[in-house]
């Protein structure tokens, strides 16, 4: 408790004097914890001593006398200053049971918390003390370097062999592209044909009777297509007559 | 003096793996140094009687995280310690963080954040895996399957520890519950209202998640 | 262990010079070391006395033009290099040029290029001849006395044939459908190409004559 007297106004101060002392800097300190712990150091030693409701006076001090300062308080220490006044407030009253969690539990969580911290903080600066590769110690500066020398075991097989083999070939091999002939009547022929084989026909004759057969059921189909097209276009000359019953019926060729 | 060696092969053996040792670039692993020697050496016994051959000596042999190297002995560092090794300072925070994953280890970024009462800015973690020492170690089973962080092997080597065991202070720290969660701790401690929840304090306070 | 050295500045000094060589990034000359260890110590007898200490150990301290380094010794050298087998995969490229030589050996490598149609890159013949399966068989006595190449009784081992003669010609190959070209669409060309066929077998051309 005699530690809150050692918070004095700053500007009031003289120099480092006092070790309670802490410049305002708000930006040098790592959070509220932070700030909470280095106040609590300058307590204690031992954290598990320290006396939080002079903590609270601390942090709110220091808050305040950066507000003179006018300095820009980041919201998380203003949410622990206020939270830190509720719990001081909370200490100094009467003990309310009905009041969960109590304010002695806060006390202890704060005081748990930074106990953590600060035991982090000296195992971090412990870590830094010890003698380090590359700053301290060091290891060989040229190693010959271990060689690993990777002997390949070639995987293949025959069938990889032929099969590859079989592909260079056929690959090498002079492409050859066969057009196959399709025997088909052309148009040219089966005008010729037709215009032949009608003549001076008066008679109303069937077109399959104009149609060559060489017994290829194919060629038969291209030489009826080809001789109707035949017939059109002859008729269209006016040199032949077409004649059709119904659709699908059979057509009837004759001279004009 | 050779025949003497091949008179005595455990100091052939020795010999094999010190050599192997030495040249290599990187720290080696007893399994590392059996693929060179061969398979019928007993490597661990060569590394014994080399440790305590060296033990006195200007270079000695560690281990750090399972894996061997040579390296100058801690207490001729102000002959050969170079001034520009200095220049890469790490923060504070950095270094609190990564004192929190090492004491701490498997941990979360909220768990560090819980203890350090701050957020982590973003490139303090960054650094610590640039360096070289810190690397994502899985996911944690619970909501949100927070990424948890822990130390390397070049953590252990760069510090000078042989394992975790050896970071300073982390029995004690260990048996006075201080790398245990603020509220286990609370929960330990023989108190009336033990089972209240503390829901007034800073943002980050999931050390339960 | 630094109790004792405190008491022998002797081999402290040896110790001081000791780290020093091992830690240098490039040989030291008496000079250099005597800049990292100071002025006060007798580098010469500390150079001497890590000579004799290390003569029979598995590293050396040498001098080398004035300059002083630790080197593995030379009698272990075989044992910091280490062969490792790997299974892998030969390219299309390899088992096409292999298969080539096989069929036509002894050939040159221009003839082979001629074959597949396409150049052969440097490695190929390489990695056929650390396969042990190709091996240089005399120059052609033609223009240019090209290199030729042929395959090896390994070759004939690892696949499995007596003699050249086992491999299967090229009717065998045909009737395999292995001188089929390999690309799909080529292939479905061919079976409509091949039922076109059929038909025109019946066809006489005398109608289109």
């Amino acid at each position: 408790m005699s530690q809150e007297q050692l918070i004095l106004d700053p500007f009031e101060a003289p120099l480092p004097a006092d070790e309670a002392r802490l410049t305002v800097e708000l930006g040098s300190w790592e959070g509220p914890l932070d700030l909470l712990l280095t106040l609590a150091r300058t307590q204690k030693v031992d954290l598990r001593e320290i006396s939080i409701l002079a903590l609270v006076d601390q942090y709110l001090a220091y808050i305040n006398d950066a507000r003179a300062l006018k300095l820009e308080i980041a919201a998380d220490y203003l949410v622990m200053a206020a939270w830190l006044a509720y719990l001081k407030s909370g200490l100094l009253l009467p003990k309310d049971p009905e009041i969960e969690p109590s304010p002695e539990e806060l006390a202890l969580r704060l005081q748990l918390r930074l106990e953590r911290l600060n035991a982090m903080r000296d195992a971090g600066a412990r870590l830094m003390g010890r003698d380090r590769l590359g700053r301290d110690v060091f290891t060989r500066g040229t190693p010959e370097g271990l060689r690993v020398v990777r002997k390949a075991l070639w995987d293949a097989n025959l069938f990889d062999l032929i099969q590859a083999y079989g592909q260079v070939k056929a690959r090498a091999e002079p492409p050859l592209h066969v057009v196959h002939q399709r025997n088909v009547l052309t148009l040219e022929e089966a005008i010729d044909r037709v215009s032949r084989l009608v003549g001076s026909l008066v008679e109303w004759t069937v077109i399959h009777q104009f149609l060559p057969d060489n017994g290829d059921p194919q060629f038969r189909k291209s030489a009826l297509a080809s001789s109707f097209l035949a017939t059109l276009e002859l008729a269209r000359q006016g040199k032949i007559a077409l004649r059709q019953e119904e659709a699908f019926a059979p057509l009837y060729v004759r001279a004009a | 003096m050779t025949e003497t060696d091949l008179e005595t092969p455990a100091a052939d053996v020795t010999r094999a793996v010190e050599a192997t040792l030495f040249a290599a670039a990187e720290p080696l692993s007893v399994q590392d140094i059996q693929a060179y020697v061969g398979p019928d050496i007993d490597v661990r016994a060569a590394l014994k009687s080399l440790v305590s051959l060296y033990a006195t000596r200007g270079i000695n042999l560690v281990e750090r995280g399972g894996k061997w190297h040579f390296q100058t002995a801690g207490d001729l560092a102000h002959i050969l310690r170079r001034e520009r090794e200095e220049s890469r300072k790490l923060s504070r925070a950095a270094v609190e963080t990564l004192a929190i994953i090492a004491y701490h280890e498997p941990v979360s970024r909220a768990e560090i954040e819980a203890i350090r009462g701050v957020q982590i800015s973003k490139g303090t973690l960054d650094v610590l895996m640039e360096a070289g020492w810190v690397r994502p170690a899985g996911r944690r089973e619970t909501p949100g399957r927070p990424l948890t962080f822990a130390t390397t092997t070049a953590f252990l080597a760069h510090f000078g520890l042989t394992s975790r065991r050896d970071l300073p202070g982390i029995d004690d720290l260990r048996a006075a519950g201080l790398l245990d969660p603020v509220d286990l701790a609370f929960e330990s401690l023989d108190l009336e209202a033990g089972s209240a929840e503390d829901t007034s304090e800073l943002e980050s306070d999931d050390e339960n998640a």
